[in-house]
């Protein structure tokens, strides 16, 4: 029943593709990296894991030239419509290609993952396979293209969750996160299908489209709704979608850990925003249309649900990366309240707390890998009387907690403040939403506080005679990250602006 | 340029002061402790005030003699609602500062000198001195002041340097008892006083006398006429305080404790009239209903006094609650109006009373601090002089005819009959009555004490070991001085004091005759005090007086006074004094605007001699009692105390008031403080915990969220499923697939409450 | 009758449903991993029925081309999963992922 | 200059941040330098105010900074926020007749601080770090004009105080230090809200933009109709001064939220007490003076009663509460508690006489209570024990110290001749006046007895008498027969040493000095406190709605 196309057809889909791929350099740069990684690995021989991550490193950063290039391009939608090019998405691209950067440095620095036979080419290489899905997570306008790139991230995320197999909880976390993964990416599937049905069209705007001109049934798009919710919270590690995260932060070697947390939830809130503000038809105030009332009712929901579940349980957690496991998924539920003002304030603010976020909760974790690499462990307990001898992690780990509870003058402080300045722009519409986010950040500050409380009022049972310097490297990053969230705290304006500049995707109407 | 007599009297007050910083901080450096200091100083001030005293009383002698002088101490800018605002400090000259100013500053001196030989010796000599010094300034500030403000700043100074002095034995639990005791007492009178301050503030927006009498009689005063009485009253609870009046002279016997010297100067010739002095000074703007509560209570702790002081075995503690019951007199006095006389009580009191307690320093001191009177006996051998000084002094309180205390106590019974008629009402009747009854009294135990002390033969050697105990060992407050306890034999060593301890008691007593103070020993309303000290017309409008001539005449004062400018002092006659002055001899006081005020006035010259008779006929029967009693031994006292046990021991407990307060207020407040701490500790902060746990409780509950409520869940999808089909009869599961059910249970729950919503 | 002799869209939703259900029910009950990955398939299949049928009621490829690129990917996560179970077995000596909670709470 | 003397102390940290742990004097030093350098310029700063301008807001037309002092206003943060317009954040610090003697308290106590700071040995180089951190937090809370600083200034305070007292502190000081950072921080985030639905509200009448700018805020015609806090909606408007007050009053603290502090000072250091009470106290109701009740003045009107009433309860419960106490540092604190709650009376009197007497009992309470905190911490180095019955007749053997204390003692009792008695007669006076609080003045008056009671009998128990036979010092006798004590384990002087005389004896001369003439403080508050209590007048309000 399909006439095959003619030579002219072909001809102009064979430009479009031409055309397209000049705007999509950054990623087939990284693909092209990835590729070098796997030879790199397989040519070199012995200690390779330093010139491993450096040429990850460099690679990595290499992209950021492309990437900026790209700002000088205009807004365009690539590959009939499979893939946009635009302000938001080059944002997420420097985003995953930092969070990359950091998560390759944390690698190099955790001794217990170098310290396993297995090389660690595939490692490097499907980290820089995550920043490529994940770029293509926050820049897709196609089901059809989200679902791969969600699918790419997953997968590599599988692998290197597993990544130390030797540890049983390292490959129990792959299990769950495997099959928990699978599942929720099946719903959120089958609820593409559904959307599909009910449209005919797989690009989010056409479906705004239709969705607006020849409306829908209610029963069949809320269950749709649902189950593409139940995809993306499981991306973003909301509750009621969060189950798989703690077991698996906990489990993961703890770069993949930070790099999840961060990387794999900012992609996931990438690709919510893009389905909820482009794929969602909004009135012109935003909020009127049925359909855009559902999300948000659900969103709200899932919101309160993060904030409340996630700071209150942290509270009862002996182990630290478990407990940053249930504050990010706190986090999720700040970063919610940006999306649920649906405006362009809340947009920036979302992305401003994003970039805070990578800033304390990278570095967060690259102390605790600092800290692990000494103490062989991320239990509370053992933290006891560290800070006299880590002086500088401990100082370091305390200005990032106070970040995460956002505490002035940190960078965590200012993402919190946007995110509270959106929310009360509204007015008093969403004035129980922001009680709940700030009655939970002073929960919040109890079950921080346990680390600093642990480091430094507490004395060690254990004696701590042994070397605890760490290297110069490992030092300058750490100041590095310190001073930064502390100077964004003070001075986040370009940072502000950038996001406000950021804050404008493709095809949706953010006012 | 203020006027000279100002600049004398700030060189007066300051004299002390410096005395007390000197020696506060330099006493161990100096000679002697640097006592000279005290002393000369002392000696200027009184040489200053002597002066004043005879440029004020002497030359001008004019009754409406008053100079003033203020400045401003704070200034609160403009203040909204009130406009520019000044909180001034101020120094009032009239005939009674003058007088009290000599006064104050003689006795001061002459205890300052005895001092010099009681307390010699004493490790803390120097400090002695120092902590005079500071009473002293306190003192002449209270004296000299123009304000309320400034005045309650000097009460409190006083106040202070009472539980410096009271507290000057510290390592004595009964003396640290004493001063904390007295202190927190007189902060209770404080209080009232305060708040009357306060009202009178709230209303005119300042604290000087002359601004507020001026504003009341100018009707100024918006508040309800009650609130003027509780002023009246509430500012009198500050002389309550000071001056032991009851239900707050509780204090003052306990101050015993402090050296000898001290008990005269403070605690029974100057600080504890200093209440009398506020009163008379705010005497216009009581309210009859003010004067009468006040004149009861003065009634009231005379009579209690004098029955308390019959019975007490300690030397001090006779003197103590006989000083209370006059200060009952003079607040008495003051309450029935008859204010010139109760002022000419406080003075002569001042001389008398503070003679009294130097002497029984000397007998203390010769008795090598033996206080009981039953272990003395036979001292007027010894020491002849105290004999004679203390006898006189002793006559006046009395209130024998020929002293200045018959004159005075005369002129305050007088008007208290006089009261009585006026009022017209038989509970008014109460108050002479009371009166001349404590008259008998005092006259009584004070027959007493001197026949125990100076006449039979020497009972040392009759004192039990033990005998510092008796029915309620209240009596152990013994001074013990650095000394510390010497043998109590016989009376060897018991030998008359060196003049410089004798000296102050001769000038006392000589102070005592009734020609110092007025020519008819008779008639103090004849001597110069009453007429230089003239009862002042109310400033308060009485209903009875037709409004106009009330203000005409108060009116006409207030032109006067308003002109008593600031920086200028200026001399001004009342109306009520200018027709008097010619005829000043037979001074029946001023003619009076105000009825009630000239009807009183008159009533108590009507009564003059039938209060003479009454007084004299009592003070007769007293001392013959005590005669009888204790010289001729018709009656034995241990007897007739056991025939009336139950009144004895209460007289003796001294009504027992020290144990009703410590029952109720005393162990009523520990008890509340001790429950709100507990309170605190269990309530307040445990709710705040209780809180913190909460969230961790329920942290826990989440925590094993995934243990219990998921697995629950699980059972119940379990449920679910069965139900659903046969199909799906065995389920297993494991924690991961527990987890997906969880997201299944939301996405269908959600789901299914739309669907319901959409049903509606 | 109608719908009975001719198979319409409905048909295939319904087919599509159960097999989502089944797939569902496999993952959440069954113990075998292996037995849990086909569940996943089955899920994955369901939304490939389904889209195949829109594509076909509703005209234009893209359901199809959707469906094609679900079952590579199927294959491939496929290839993942097993890895990650044969691990598991090492470590465990076991697939049985009920008993695979070391970390809970 | 003002910013000279914020940024002074965080100078010296870094500086301190360079130099070896092991070079302890050479911290030390560098953190009096510091503050002494503070003392210095507040000196100045005091020397140059102009009492006449009052300050407190911009008047209508005036010039838009109002008539502040020392003024700084640097654009700081300019963002655009679109529908929102742009988001404006300034460095704006000046100082008025409030400000001033606050920033005068701060420097002293700074200094105190450090002095007293010298006997600390462990870790000395985090500790001075985190002092200077928190004493430069202090400083900028007083003098920031612009909310937003302001709030910054407010939270950097809580982390160095939570180390401070939860490292150097005593056997407890965890649960106190978590204790007091929880319980002041669910106090600020409110605060957080608040301001950013004040930036909403506000409009700047020079730029006509949202602004943080708390001279804006202060004058009601500022303010947007239809805005969230702007003067129409009421039930928003005082919900947001009501969690404003409990933000601040936790900082007072105010009954029911102070069961912080009694905690919290008995773990604490000496030095970190005397900061705590001496300056922390006050930013609670420098807050209400500055932020809270400008801000909502009708508000305020309505809860003046309710205010009083704390107050009172706070001043006799506190003394109740005091009086019932064993631990001398106890006692002391809940003594911080009854005086504040002179301040929250004079607050709530709303005339001139009850707002100046509330801001110079805050400045009076400063020295004193840092007065007494010392003199505990000395018999606390000598004795390592607090309890009030384990001394006894220490004036004899100790008289130096036993004359400062009767001096701290009975200023703090409201003396008349010390400081502490004009601030609570001026409290008394304006609550009188007030016909509001006339009632709770009537009641609170009972506060000046037991006061004295607490204070006479602890003085009692431990100074006069005798030795206690379980005393926490030996009695020695030398041959003459003179009595001497010795304390278990202190070899030091037994007397006050210079250090601690040089740290008391300026205290007790500024307590005596201002007793005697207050005019030196008083007399920069007085046009600022008239400025306010007019700013404050419902007539003002009435005027603008």
């Amino acid at each position: 029943m399909f006439e095959m196309p003619s030579g002219a057809e072909i001809q102009s889909i064979i430009s479009t593709l031409r055309a397209g791929a000049d705007y999509f350099i950054p990623e087939l740069y990284l693909s092209a990296l990835f590729m070098v990684l796997i030879i790199l690995d397989l040519v070199l021989g012995g200690r390779k894991n330093r010139i491993l991550a450096s040429a990850t490193i460099i690679g990595l950063l290499g992209t950021l030239f492309f990437i900026f290039k790209q700002h000088a391009m205009p807004d365009a939608e690539l590959f009939f419509g499979m893939y946009a090019l635009d302000r938001f998405g080059i944002f997420f691209k420097y985003f995953f290609v930092l969070t990359g950067v950091l998560a390759v440095v944390i690698s190099a620095e955790d001794e217990h993952l170098n310290s396993q036979e297995a090389g660690m080419g595939e490692y490097y290489a499907l980290i820089v396979a995550m920043v490529v899905g994940m770029m293509m997570m926050a820049s897709s306008t196609d089901l059809l293209m989200m679902f791969l790139s969600m699918e790419l991230v997953a997968l590599s995320a599988y692998v290197l969750t597993g990544y130390l197999k030797r540890e049983p909880r390292s490959s129990e976390a792959a299990l769950k996160y495997l099959v928990y993964g699978a599942v929720s990416s099946g719903m959120l599937l089958y609820g593409f299908s559904l959307i599909y049905g009910l449209t005919a069209q797989t690009n989010i705007s056409k479906i705004s489209m239709e969705l607006s001109q020849h409306g829908y049934d209610p029963l069949v798009m809320i269950l749709a709704t649902l189950l593409v919710m139940a995809g993306l919270g499981y991306k973003i590690g909301a509750v009621p979608f969060h189950f798989w995260s703690p077991d698996v932060y906990e489990g993961a070697p703890t770069p993949i850990t930070a790099y999840l947390s961060v990387g794999s939830k900012a992609a996931g809130f990438a690709l919510l925003m893009r389905f909820f503000f482009v794929a969602v038809p909004h009135a012109a105030d935003g909020i009127e249309d049925m359909l855009s009332i559902d999300w948000l009712t659900i969103l709200m929901i899932i919101s309160a649900a993060s904030m409340i579940y996630g700071n209150v349980v942290a509270i009862w957690q002996k182990n630290v990366k478990r407990l940053l496991a249930y504050s990010s998924i706190a986090h999720a539920g700040y970063l919610l309240l940006g999306i649920i003002t649906m405006d362009k304030v809340g947009t920036q603010a979302v992305l401003l707390y994003l970039a805070s976020y990578l800033l304390m909760n990278i570095g967060a974790f690259y102390v605790v890998v600092v800290i692990a690499n000494k103490t062989g462990s991320e239990n509370l307990e053992d933290y006891r009387g560290l800070g006299r001898k880590m002086p500088l992690a401990g100082a370091a780990l305390t200005v990032f907690l106070i970040s995460l509870v956002g505490l002035p003058p940190t960078f965590g402080f200012i993402g919190k403040l946007m995110i509270f300045t959106a929310l009360i722009g509204k007015g008093d519409l969403f004035m129980w939403l922001a009680l709940i986010g700030i009655l939970t950040s002073v929960i919040s500050l109890y079950y921080y506080m346990l680390i600093p409380l642990n480091m430094f009022l507490r004395d060690s049972d254990r004696n701590l005679d042994k070397d605890y310097r760490t290297g110069m490297l490992s030092n300058a990053i750490t100041v590095v990250l310190m001073v930064l969230t502390i100077y964004f705290g003070l001075f986040f304006q370009p940072v502000a602006e950038y996001a406000r500049y950021s804050a404008s995707m493709f095809g949706a109407v953010l006012n | 340029m203020m006027h000279s007599l100002i600049q004398l009297s700030i060189v007066v007050l300051l004299l002390p002061l410096l005395s007390f910083v000197v020696l506060i901080f330099f006493n161990r450096r100096l000679p002697r402790m640097g006592d000279f200091v005290g002393v000369g100083m002392l000696g200027t001030a009184f040489a200053i005030s002597a002066y004043i005293f005879w440029t004020v009383i002497v030359q001008h002698y004019d009754p409406a003699y008053r100079i003033a002088w203020n400045f401003t101490w704070l200034d609160l800018g403009n203040v909204p609602g009130v406009g520019p605002l000044q909180v001034k400090m101020g120094i009032v000259i009239d005939n009674l500062t003058a007088i009290m100013l000599a006064m104050v500053t003689l006795i001061s001196l002459l205890v300052h000198l005895y001092s010099t030989g009681y307390m010699a010796g004493d490790k803390n000599y120097g400090r002695f001195f120092a902590y005079l010094g500071i009473f002293t300034f306190s003192m002449l500030g209270i004296v000299l002041s123009d304000t309320l403000l400034s005045i309650y700043i000097f009460w409190e100074l006083v106040g202070l340097s009472s539980y410096l002095l009271i507290g000057f034995y510290f390592e004595k639990d009964s003396a640290a008892d004493a001063q904390k005791k007295a202190f927190l007492t007189n902060r209770v009178g404080d209080i009232g006083m305060w708040l009357g301050i306060l009202i009178l503030y709230s209303q005119f927006h300042t604290f000087g006398y002359q601004e507020i009498f001026q504003n009341i009689a100018a009707g100024k005063f918006n508040l309800s006429n009650g609130w003027l009485t509780a002023a009246g009253i509430l500012l009198f609870f500050g002389c309550v305080g000071k001056s032991a009046q009851f239900p707050l002279h509780i204090w003052l016997p306990d101050a015993m404790e402090g050296p000898t010297p001290v008990s005269a100067l403070i605690h029974a010739a100057t600080m504890v009239a200093a209440g009398v002095y506020f009163v008379g000074r705010i005497f216009v703007i009581l309210t009859p209903d003010a004067l009468h509560y006040i004149a009861f209570i003065g009634a009231a702790t005379a009579f209690m006094s004098a029955t308390i002081a019959i019975t007490q075995h300690d030397i001090k503690r006779v003197l103590a609650y006989s000083t209370v019951s006059q200060l009952g007199y003079m607040v008495m006095g003051l309450g029935v109006g008859a204010y010139s006389a109760a002022l000419f009580h406080l003075l002569t009191h001042a001389f008398f009373k503070a003679c009294l307690f130097l002497g029984s320093g000397a007998i203390i001191h010769a008795m090598h601090h033996e206080q009981d009177m039953r272990w003395m006996g036979g001292l007027r051998k010894n020491m002849p002089w105290t004999f004679a000084t203390f006898s006189i002094a002793t006559l006046a309180l009395a209130g024998l005819p020929l002293t200045s205390g018959f004159m005075s106590k005369d002129a305050i019974l007088a008007a208290a009959l006089g009261f009585a008629n006026v009022e017209g009402g038989g509970v008014f009747y109460l108050i002479p009555v009371l009166g001349f009854a404590s008259a008998l009294m005092t006259a009584f135990y004070m027959g007493r004490q001197v026949w125990l002390v100076f006449f039979g033969e020497s009972r040392t050697h009759l004192k039990p070991a033990e005998a510092h105990h008796d029915e309620h060992g209240h009596d152990d407050a013994h001074g013990h001085d650095d000394h510390g306890h010497d043998d109590h034999g016989a009376h060897h060593g018991v030998h008359e004091v060196g003049w410089i301890m004798r000296a102050p008691l001769v000038v006392l007593a000589t102070l005592s005759v009734f020609i110092v103070f007025s020519p008819d020993p008779l008639d103090g309303a004849k001597g110069w005090f009453m007429h230089l000290v003239p009862t002042p017309s109310t400033v308060v409008k009485s209903a009875e007086a037709p409004k106009t001539a009330a203000l005409a005449a108060t009116g006409g004062i207030l032109l006067a006074e308003a002109s008593n400018d600031a920086e200028h002092a200026t001399v001004s006659a009342t109306p009520a004094a200018a027709p008097e002055h010619g005829a000043a001899a037979e001074a029946h006081g001023p003619v009076f605007s105000d009825p009630r005020q000239a009807e009183l006035a008159h009533a108590a010259h009507a009564n003059h001699f039938t209060a003479i008779y009454l007084s004299s006929g009592m003070v007769a029967f007293g001392i013959g009692l005590a005669l009888v009693v204790y010289a001729f031994g018709a009656i034995d006292p241990e007897k007739t105390a056991q025939a009336i046990r139950p009144l004895y021991l209460y007289s003796f407990n001294k009504w027992y008031w020290d144990e009703i307060y410590d029952a109720t207020v005393i162990r009523g407040s520990m008890l509340i403080a001790r429950a709100l701490a507990w309170f605190d500790t269990n309530i307040v902060d445990g709710i705040v915990n209780g809180v913190a746990t909460t969230f961790r409780k329920f942290a826990f509950l989440n925590a094993g969220f995934d243990k219990y409520v998921v697995d629950g869940a699980v059972n119940f999808t379990a449920f679910f499923v069965q139900t659903s089909g046969a199909v799906m009869r065995k389920i297993q599961t494991g924690k991961v697939q527990t987890y997906l059910v969880m997201v299944m249970v939301a996405v269908l729950g959600y789901f299914a409450v739309y669907l319901v919503q959409l049903m509606k | 009758m109608e719908m009975f002799t001719t198979i319409g869209l409905n048909h295939f939703l319904t087919i599509s449903a159960i097999l989502f259900s089944l797939g569902m029910f496999a993952v959440m009950t069954r113990k075998n991993a292996i037995v849990i990955l086909m569940g996943v398939e089955l899920i994955l299949n369901a939304a490939n029925i389904n889209f195949l049928t829109f594509s076909k009621y509703n005209g234009g490829m893209a359901g199809v081309m959707f469906s094609m690129f679900v079952i590579v990917l199927a294959a491939a996560e496929a290839a993942v999963a097993l890895a990650i179970v044969i691990n598991i077995f090492k470590t465990f000596k076991t697939v049985d992922v009920s008993r695979v909670d070391t970390m809970k709470e | 200059m003002l910013s000279l003397i914020v940024f002074l102390p965080i100078i010296a940290g870094l500086i301190i941040l360079a130099v070896p742990a092991s070079q302890k004097q050479i911290i030390r030093i560098v953190s009096l330098l510091a503050a002494i350098a503070q003392g210095v310029i507040a000196v100045l700063i005091w020397r140059h105010y102009d009492p006449t301008m009052a300050g407190i807001i911009a008047s209508p037309g005036g010039s838009p900074v109002g008539s502040f002092q020392l003024i700084e206003r640097i654009p700081w943060i300019s963002l655009n926020l679109g529908s929102f317009g742009p988001m404006t954040i300034e460095y704006f610090i000046g100082v008025d007749g409030i400000s001033i003697t606050m920033v005068l308290l701060t420097a002293l106590i700074s200094i105190i601080g450090v002095l007293s700071s010298w006997t600390i040995q462990k870790q000395v180089k985090g500790y001075f770090i985190l002092f200077n951190l928190l004493s430069t937090a202090m400083m900028g809370c007083f003098v920031a004009l612009d909310f937003f600083l302001f709030y910054v200034f407010w939270e950097i305070m809580l982390l160095p105080m939570y180390f401070l007292i939860g490292i150097w502190g005593g056997p407890n000081r965890e649960y106190a230090a978590i204790k007091f950072f929880l319980y002041t921080l669910f106090g600020s985030v409110f605060m957080l809200l608040v301001m950013i639905g004040l930036y909403f509200s506000v409009v700047d009448p020079v730029t006509g933009h949202h602004t943080f700018s708390l001279v804006a805020m202060a004058s009601q015609e500022n303010y947007l109709k239809g805005a969230i806090l702007g003067p129409d909606s009421t039930m928003w408007r005082t919900i947001a001064f009501i969690v404003l007050f409990i933000g601040f009053a936790i900082k007072v603290p105010m009954f029911p939220f102070h069961t912080w502090l009694p905690d919290a000072h008995v773990e604490a250091p000496t030095p970190i007490s005397v900061i705590l009470a001496g300056v922390l106290l006050k930013l609670g109701t420098y807050g209400m003076m500055r932020i809270n009740f400008p801000l909502f003045p009708e508000v305020y009107h309505a809860g003046l009663y309710v205010i009083g009433v704390f107050g009172a309860i706070n001043i006799i419960y506190g003394a109740f509460c005091a009086l019932a106490q064993q631990d001398l540092k106890k006692m002391v604190a809940y003594s911080s508690i009854s005086h504040m709650g002179y301040v929250l009376l004079g607050l709530a009197a709303a005339n001139s006489e009850g707002m100046l007497g509330a801001l110079y009992q805050m400045f009076n309470h400063g020295t004193i209570t840092a007065m007494l905190f010392l003199l505990v911490g000395v018999i606390y180095d000598r004795a390592h024990t607090r309890a009030i019955d384990k001394f006894g007749g220490l004036a004899s053997y100790m008289p130096v110290y036993a004359g400062l204390v009767t001096v701290a003692w009975f200023a703090s009792l409201g003396l008349p001749g010390l400081s502490g008695f004009i601030s609570e007669a001026f409290v008394f006076v304006g609550a009188f006046t007030s016909t509001t609080t006339r009632p709770i003045a009537m009641v609170s008056v009972l506060g000046i007895v037991f006061g004295a009671a607490y204070l006479l009998w602890s003085l009692q128990r431990m100074f006069l008498g005798k030795r206690r036979p379980d005393a926490a010092y030996d009695l020695e006798k030398d041959a003459e027969g003179h009595e001497h004590i010795h304390f278990h384990d202190w070899n030091g002087k037994l007397d006050l040493d210079a250090r601690e005389l040089t740290m008391l004896v300026p205290l007790a001369v500024i307590v005596i000095a201002l007793g005697i003439y207050p005019m030196p403080i008083m007399g920069m508050l007085t046009a600022s406190i008239n400025k306010l209590v007019t700013v404050l007048a419902p007539v003002a309000i009435s005027a603008v709605n």
